[in-house]
């Protein structure tokens, strides 16, 4: 491990946690824009978290210390997370520490304790929030999976680097697998990360909304964080597509500043892009009933399936 | 000397007690006639482990390990089921249920049964035999009736046409026996029908007539053995019958009938050259196994439902015997020990159970555990062990059986597991809520004198966990004899 | 081919005699001439032993013949007659099947025993082999007669007729038993005889009747 | 292959008479209860900690044994005349005496607290009963023949059994006993006729022979599906596993912790031990059943686990699912080494084994925790539960522990044995079978969906039970438990958190095992002792050290980050009730919200009977139980079949006794005919 690798390291969590609002702040624009109104500026988000930190926080009476620390276990994790996915070079130090498994229990970790949080003051919208949020879990999980594994079948590996190494070598071309699996992959996107047609982030509305439902009791720099882990969660999904499917620009093999130098620029077109498709996607597709949930899910969770077997079935 | 002793002490005291069975210490008497009995078996015994065979009384008795063991195993329970005998009838005379008169006909006909089982395991004259065996169920019928109860009654009637009926047929088996016989060892009819003397000429005896002999002598011993369909008897006999009775029925009778099933068998598969004897023994027994565990299912009355587990068993050590071999009959003859053992024991405590509660209708008996502690876990214990649950000996025997069957008659063990399974389903469901459960009976003063139980126990734990040698090499001889 | 011996043919009437009075019992209705013929059937069995003893010399079936004579001539049916008068039982209500049917079975049953016979009577070496299959047919009969039959007392008697079809049986095939089964069998007969008399009693003093459908509650089925 | 592959024989079996001793030692203690069978005092205070600690040395002994990978041997002249009793003390055995041994120390300490008088039987008798159990169960991991090997079997079945009907005045628990001991012999028997096929003719009963028995094929898979049938019936296998909701609930805690994180795995030892030790080779298509079996089990299970609202209930039902898991190993295990593939087959096999660890700490630790709040509470409906994180918090945060774990969550043991299992699933290379290839992909599916649901079930659990407001006011009352119970707990906990972070120590330890059944050892890719990379040739790894490392210092370094940025006071206010005036805790989400949308979702597997308020309702009230279809499609009909069986039997037998005469004539004519026409 040469130093530069640690940088690349380093630069990658830095730069996700740093990005992730306004990644935020631009898919919201992109949406804006796309429904005709004015679009808020890119460094709202930032405004919001700001300010969030700077409030007193205000905790309710029946919390236990679990409560309060949620936020900072599920912040850590998603921080981790970025420093598992090769979003820039695959060279990294962390590599052995943690494969793609390792990071859907990451995820699961810190769902488990948002959950758990949501339940722990007992109000009627916490246990309903962390009911549904659960709920979209146990398909979520396993879909994201098996898209994962179509992939380490191809590569042989679990770890995701060597993943994105042997994807980005470009010794094949779209395999078959890969294509259900992308399909499978944007749906638990939009459902892991609480987006329409799923949950709808920008409203209070008990009937359907998810996430908010959980984070209702939190408020000042534990609402900061919770927030600031959604967004960082957000960011490393759609890293992780790219890991997946669009590896390009990805530094492989032994880093150099060369490569890093054409990996930052790719990341941020990609994501740019990226941004760009999401919202395209929640403008067209209308908010579902909680309970169709399960269904879009299944869909993911079978388009996943399908896909590794026909990976099974042909890639041989 | 001992075997005088063994046959005359019961007789002396089935005298005795016919004069004097009404009196204060008749029961005492009883149990001393017993103890003596016992003693002498175990006398006999000895001397048969040191010097073999014996021949006595000019050859009309031989003892050879096969009865001697079950010499013993019968003086053993019928001391132990007269020490049981002595304050449950005393109860049953105070609860007004028999007056001193029957209870003097109770102690002689005791002994007299004794003897007449003893004979007919020691002697070596089939005929002899077949008079033991008919003056068996002569001496227990009016036990059967003892209470004079209508029910008790039908049984008796029952058990005497039925087994009267089965006994003629098997005097015309003996008879056919002695026909082939004395084709053979020539027509002075004073050998002919002495079994030593059969088994050694026995290959030269002629097939059909001595199957046809097997057929008489099976299907008559076969109704005292209790194998379906000719046991009809058998349960209405061990319901009715005062709890005693019953315990030395299921433990000895059906032990001594099934005795001179396999002595006849012994004899006509060395002449017959097929498999005949045994495939009829495994049918029979089969058949018993699996009508008896349907049957235990609809049982309401407790010792109607150990009635026809003791029909189980005897069907199950049929078929061992029916499968021959060395382990099989080692297996079965085990089976029978632990058998006579645990049922009389559980006879015991049913008959308790029953005493206490007023009834013998099982829904009727709830928490025994907290009522008398000690009935309770006897009868919980005893159950477990007749159903086949280590560490207790049925479970040795069941183990050999089952594994043999699986070897050399693995179509008759998917039989053997739906019916073990289903009579262990029927017994533990109904012993169960008679064990534990609510009830509303205050806990007794004084406890039952349940020693004769937890002793029958105890050696069939030993049997389960630890075989003493003596008794392994018993058991093989008595397994070679038969035939291994 | 020569006529048999006087001896035989007397022997052989008597066995045929058997069979027709097992014939008879199980048409008879009525329980005292049932035991009339009971005792008959005993005086029969007597006679063909005798004639045997005079034949073949053995001096044992002598004492059996003797046996017989008081036992199943004169002691069981006197035993009978007495209960039959104390009870009050005269009349066998109608058999569970009726005569004709009977003796339709009974004669199935008669040729069953004589093929049955056949290789016994090829093996015994007596001079009334013959006889052997009659024997087990009249054991077969009283089998019979016993289910047919609903009174105790009916049923007793064809208990006590099967136990001379042995008898005879032995006779024929091997000129009798050792004497000591003999007395035995005798023995156990007769104490049979007295418990069945011990036995009425109790079971008039609980149903006053003798009828078998009294004695129908224990059972399996509802 | 692995015959040749003979460990060597030590002169004096020293580890395995200690074990012996032990296992000795545990009677005595058992006995030693009756010498005053009422004093709490003698059995709680000196007799179960006693044993705790008989329990800790075993575990050691087993260890030494297993890191020797040595084989002991040893003959008691006890038992049948010509089967004297054989034991010995292999690598297999030992990795489960190790099991048995540690969690029971943890089990014991807490039961030496949680036993009471009231309990139903005596505490001296409990303490008899319970170590008996104990004993039996390691009698079992170490007998060496079908009979001492069945006795211990059943005897623990028996000690299982009267610990089950501890409380046997409600009819229930009485139920749940009959049809466990039920299930219990059936299977024994099943066992029992398995034997007889082993043995093989030979007539030796011990497994010495057995190995060396040489079956037809036929033989061998009968043999196979007898011991599937009779070690399924014991582990809870589906559709065998009926007795398992019923009586883990039905027993005291400890009594359920030792039967579902200990009993359950010598079902999966005796597997093995058939599977691929006596039987030796095994055919791969042997494997699919348990395989199939398995996947079958984990969904089952799981699913009906989050449909329950009684927390032991739910316990039991996951016990189930994780049973499912570890047959689900065992049958790839068969399915690899049949097809020859050994290493993979080596990497099966360890990850059926780790989960087997990791569930006998997990599930215990979790169902100790019920039980303190069962103790506490007297409450084993999660309606009636809620908040006692603040009542009992050293009961809810080392309770959270096995939680996690359970769930799979890294860095914790539940994640390591399903991060082994899914590798094996995942580089099966090629089977030569076709069909497989497609079936282990969807079995894959399964496995990850089960394990998502399985923290769904656990947030219900956890949640419901500790967190939110207490649903009754008498929860107010509930204390946190005493000294001996937080030992026992913490000891459950740090294994957890032990075999998360050590898997590599682990698992080397457990080649031994490996190679004795495979032949074949899982190599290690890399020399670090802290990377774990078990399929060589793939870059494949999981560092938890690193991982937990990393993640403690992410958070740490944001809580710092953030207070000495902001340093703002806390202040506690009232919840928000959306202005609707007061919360209560009748507006929390219940167990059956929970479950709802999983019932919604797989209402095929349930049988749900509902009752819904009219709105008209003076007193609205909503009712719903959810059981298994099971009941009606496999075990009513049987009881429905004996029956009508029994009733045709009885039809036989009315009382009429010229009828009986007939029956005994007939037998006699048919009998003469047969014997004339031979």
């Amino acid at each position: 491990m040469s130093a530069i690798d640690w940088i690349t390291q380093v630069l990658e969590v830095v730069a996700a946690v740093a990005a992730a609002p306004a990644f935020l702040g631009w898919l919201n624009q992109c949406r804006a824009w796309l429904q005709n109104r004015r679009a808020p500026s890119l460094w709202l988000p930032y405004r919001n978290l700001r300010k969030l930190f700077h409030k007193e926080a205000v905790i309710a009476e029946g919390a236990s210390p679990l409560f309060r620390i949620a936020p900072y276990v599920v912040f850590g994790t998603m921080v981790l997370a970025a420093g598992i996915i090769p979003s820039m070079g695959t060279r990294l130090p962390l590599v052995g520490s943690a494969d793609a498994i390792a990071l859907v229990g990451l995820f699961a970790a810190a769902r488990m304790f948002m959950t758990l949080a949501a339940m722990d003051v007992g109000t009627a919208f916490g246990t309903l929030g962390a009911r549904r949020e659960m709920m979209v879990g146990f398909l979520a999980e396993p879909a994201l999976l098996m898209v994962i594994f179509v992939a380490s079948q191809i590569s042989s590996s679990t770890a995701l680097p060597v993943i994105t190494d042997h994807l980005a070598s470009g010794r094949l071309g779209l395999s078959p697998g890969l294509a259900f699996s992308a399909v499978a992959f944007i749906l638990v996107l939009l459902a892991e990360n609480a987006r329409i047609p799923v949950d709808n982030p920008a409203t209070h509305l008990e009937l359907t909304m998810i996430h908010e439902a959980m984070v209702l009791e939190y408020s000042a720099r534990h609402l900061a964080l919770m927030e600031w882990a959604a967004q960082l969660k957000l960011f490393n999904y759609v890293c992780i597509g790219f890991a997946l499917f669009l590896p390009w620009g990805v530094a492989t093999g032994h880093i150099g500043p060369m490569g890093l130098a054409v990996a930052i620029p790719a990341l941020a077109i990609k994501l740019a892009v990226a941004g760009a498709g999401l919202a395209l996607i929640e403008t067209l597709s209308a908010k579902m009933r909680v309970m169709r949930i399960p269904e879009f899910l299944g869909t993911a969770f079978l388009f996943a399936v399908l896909g590794l077997l026909v990976h099974v079935l042909l890639g041989t | 000397m001992e075997l005088l002793l063994l046959l005359i002490l019961p007789v002396g005291g089935a005298a005795w007690l016919g004069i004097a069975g009404a009196q204060r210490r008749a029961p005492e008497v009883n149990a001393a006639f017993s103890l003596g009995t016992f003693l002498a078996a175990c006398a006999l015994a000895v001397r048969v482990i040191r010097h073999g065979d014996l021949l006595l009384g000019e050859e009309q008795f031989f003892i050879d390990p096969f009865n001697v063991f079950l010499v013993t195993l019968t003086a053993f329970v019928g001391m132990t089921t007269a020490l049981f005998s002595r304050p449950y009838m005393r109860t049953e005379l105070d609860h007004g249920r028999l007056t001193p008169g029957r209870l003097r006909l109770y102690h002689s006909m005791y002994q007299l049964f004794m003897f007449t089982m003893l004979l007919a395991l020691t002697t070596n004259n089939m005929g002899l035999m077949w008079v033991a065996m008919e003056g068996a169920t002569l001496s227990t019928v009016l036990l059967v009736t003892l209470y004079r109860t209508p029910a008790s009654l039908e049984a008796g009637w029952k058990y005497f046409i039925l087994c009267g009926v089965g006994i003629a047929q098997a005097l015309f088996g003996t008879i056919l026996l002695y026909v082939a016989a004395e084709k053979v060892l020539g027509s002075q009819g004073v050998t002919a029908l002495l079994w030593t003397h059969l088994d050694a000429v026995k290959s030269q005896l002629e097939p059909t007539v001595l199957a046809l002999a097997f057929v008489f002598l099976l299907v008559g011993y076969g109704t005292k053995v209790g194998l379906v369909p000719l046991h009809s008897w058998l349960p209405d006999a061990h319901a009715e019958g005062p709890t005693p009775i019953s315990a030395v029925l299921s433990g000895l009778l059906l032990n001594v009938a099934l005795y001179a099933v396999v002595r006849s068998k012994v004899l006509v598969e060395g002449s017959v050259h097929s498999q005949l004897p045994s495939r009829l023994l495994m049918g029979f027994g089969l058949v018993s196994v699996v009508v008896a565990s349907l049957l235990l299912w609809r049982q309401r009355d407790i010792k109607r439902l150990f009635a026809y587990s003791s029909i189980e068993h005897m069907g199950i050590a049929t078929f061992a015997f029916g499968m021959g071999g060395p382990i099989a009959n080692f297996a079965a003859l085990l089976h029978m020990t632990v058998h006579s053992l645990t049922k009389s024991s559980i006879f015991f405590t049913a008959g308790h159970a029953a005493q206490k509660t007023g009834t013998q209708a099982m829904d009727r008996i709830r928490g025994l555990i907290t009522l008398s502690p000690t009935v309770g876990w006897g009868l919980m214990l005893g159950s477990l062990a007749i159903l086949g649950v280590p560490p207790f000996g049925v479970f040795t025997s069941e183990f050999l059986i089952l594994t043999t069957a699986m070897r050399t008659q693995p179509w008759a063990t998917p039989i053997l597991l739906a019916a073990l399974a289903v009579a262990f389903a029927a017994i533990f469901s109904k012993v169960q809520p008679m064990v534990f459960g609510e009830t509303t009976g205050r806990r007794l003063p004084h406890a039952p004198a349940l020693l004769p139980v937890f002793a029958h126990l105890a050696i069939v734990l030993l049997l389960g966990l630890y075989i003493p040698p003596y008794l392994a090499d018993w058991y093989r001889a008595a397994a070679h004899l038969i035939g291994g | 081919m020569s006529p048999l011996p006087l001896g035989q043919q007397l022997l052989d009437t008597c066995a045929a005699l058997l069979l027709l009075l097992s014939f008879a019992m199980l048409s008879q209705r009525r329980v005292v001439a049932l035991v009339n013929l009971y005792a008959l059937q005993g005086a029969v069995l007597a006679a063909a032993t005798l004639l045997l003893a005079w034949r073949t010399g053995e001096d044992h079936l002598y004492v059996s013949a003797a046996l017989t004579l008081v036992l199943k001539v004169a002691l069981l049916p006197w035993l009978l007659h007495r209960l039959i008068r104390r009870l009050q039982v005269y009349r066998d209500t109608e058999p569970l099947l009726n005569v004709s049917g009977t003796m339709l079975v009974g004669l199935v049953i008669v040729v069953f025993a004589f093929s049955l016979a056949q290789p016994i009577t090829r093996l015994a070496s007596t001079a009334t082999r013959s006889a052997i299959g009659i024997a087990l047919a009249v054991v077969l009969l009283a089998f019979l007669m016993m289910i047919t039959r609903r009174k105790a007392m009916s049923q007793v008697v064809g208990f006590l007729s099967m136990e001379n079809g042995v008898l005879f049986g032995a006779m024929s095939a091997s000129y009798g038993m050792p004497m000591v089964v003999e007395l035995g069998i005798a023995l156990d007969v007769l104490v049979a005889v007295l418990v069945l008399g011990v036995f009425f009693f109790q079971i008039r003093e609980r149903f006053d009747s003798l009828d078998l459908h009294h004695l129908e509650s224990l059972k399996e089925h509802e | 292959m692995h015959r040749s592959v003979h460990p060597v024989v030590s002169q004096f079996p020293m580890l395995l008479v200690g074990c012996v001793a032990l296992l000795l030692g545990w009677t005595v203690i058992g006995l030693a209860g009756l010498v005053r069978p009422r004093s709490v005092l003698l059995t709680g205070r000196l007799l179960f900690p006693l044993g705790a600690l008989l329990g800790l040395a075993l575990a050691v002994l087993a260890g030494a044994s297993l890191l020797g990978g040595g084989v002991e041997r040893l003959v008691l002249p006890v038992g049948l005349p010509n089967l004297p009793m054989h034991l010995r003390l292999d690598p297999l055995s030992s990795i489960f005496l190790v099991l048995l041994g540690a969690s029971s120390f943890g089990i014991s300490l807490f039961a030496g607290g949680y036993f009471r008088v009231g309990e139903g039987t005596a505490p001296g008798l409990l303490c008899l009963q319970y170590h008996l159990f104990l004993a039996a169960m390691g009698l079992v991991l170490i007998a060496d023949d079908a009979y001492s090997f069945l006795v211990a079997w059943e005897v623990m079945a028996l000690s299982s059994y009267f610990l089950v009907t501890t409380q046997h005045r409600i009819p229930e628990i009485r139920r749940a006993g009959f049809i466990y001991l039920l299930m219990a012999h059936v299977g024994a028997i099943c066992l029992l006729l398995c034997f007889g096929v082993l043995q093989g003719g030979s007539w030796l009963f011990t497994f010495h022979a057995m190995r060396a028995a040489h079956l037809s094929l036929g033989w061998a898979t009968a043999a196979f599906g007898l011991a599937l049938v009779g070690f399924g019936a014991k582990a809870g296998l589906v559709p065998l596993h009926v007795w398992l909701p019923e009586a883990h609930p039905a027993a005291p805690s400890p009594v359920s912790a030792l039967m579902s994180g200990v009993m359950l795995k010598t079902a999966v030892y005796g597997m093995l031990r058939v599977g691929l030790d006596l039987l030796g080779r095994p055919v791969w298509w042997w494997g699919l059943a348990p395989l199939i079996l398995g996947l079958l089990t984990i969904v089952y299970g799981v699913l009906f686990a989050a449909v329950q609202t009684d927390m032991k209930r739910l316990l039991a039902y996951s016990s189930v699912e994780n049973i499912g898991i570890v047959f689900t190993g065992i049958g790839l295990t068969i399915v690899f080494a049949g097809s020859g593939l050994h290493v993979l087959a080596a990497l099966a096999l360890l990850a059926t084994l780790y989960h087997c660890l990791n569930h006998a700490f997990m599930k215990s630790l979790l169902f100790l925790g019920t039980g303190s709040v069962l103790h506490a509470t007297g409450e084993r409906n999660l309606g009636r539960l809620g908040g006692l994180i603040h009542r009992m918090p050293w009961v809810a945060w080392l309770t959270l522990i096995g939680v996690l774990a359970i769930a799979g969550l890294p860095p914790l043991n539940g994640f390591v044995s399903e991060w082994l299992l899914l590798q094996s699933f995942l580089f099966t290379g090629h089977l030569p079978h076709a069909f497989v290839n497609l079936l282990i992909p969807m079995g894959m599916a399964l496995v990850v969906l089960g394990a998502a649901l399985a923290g769904y079930v656990m947030v219900k659990f956890y949640g419901v039970i500790f967190l939110g407001q207490p649903r009754e006011a008498s929860l107010a009352r509930a204390h946190d438990c005493g000294w001996l119970e937080r030992i026992g707990l913490t000891w459950l906990a740090l294994g957890c958190v032990a075999l998360g972070l050590f898997p590599l120590q682990v698992i080397r330890a457990l080649g031994a095992v490996t190679h004795q059944l495979i032949g074949a050892v899982v190599p290690q890719a890399s020399s670090h002792w802290w990377l774990l990379a078990p399929v060589p040739g793939r870059p494949v790894s999981y560092e938890p050290l690193v991982f937990l490392t990393a993640t403690l210092a992410v958070v740490l370094m944001t809580v710092f980050a953030v207070r000495l940025t902001y340093r703002q006071r806390v202040r506690r206010g009232p919840a928000w009730d959306c202005g609707a005036g007061g919360l209560t805790a009748r507006m929390q989400d219940t167990a059956e919200g929970f479950g709802q949308p999983i019932r919604h979702l797989f209402q095929p597997f349930f049988e749900i009977e509902r009752e819904l308020p009219e709105p008209t309702d003076r007193a609205p009230r909503y009712r719903i139980a959810v059981r298994e279809r099971i009941w009606r499609l496999v075990y009513e009909p049987i009881v429905g079949a004996v029956e009508g069986l029994a009733n045709t039997a009885a039809r036989l037998q009315r009382g009429r006794i010229s009828v009986y005469l007939l029956y005994s004539f007939v037998t006699l004519l048919v009998l003469l005919a047969v014997a004339l026409l031979k």
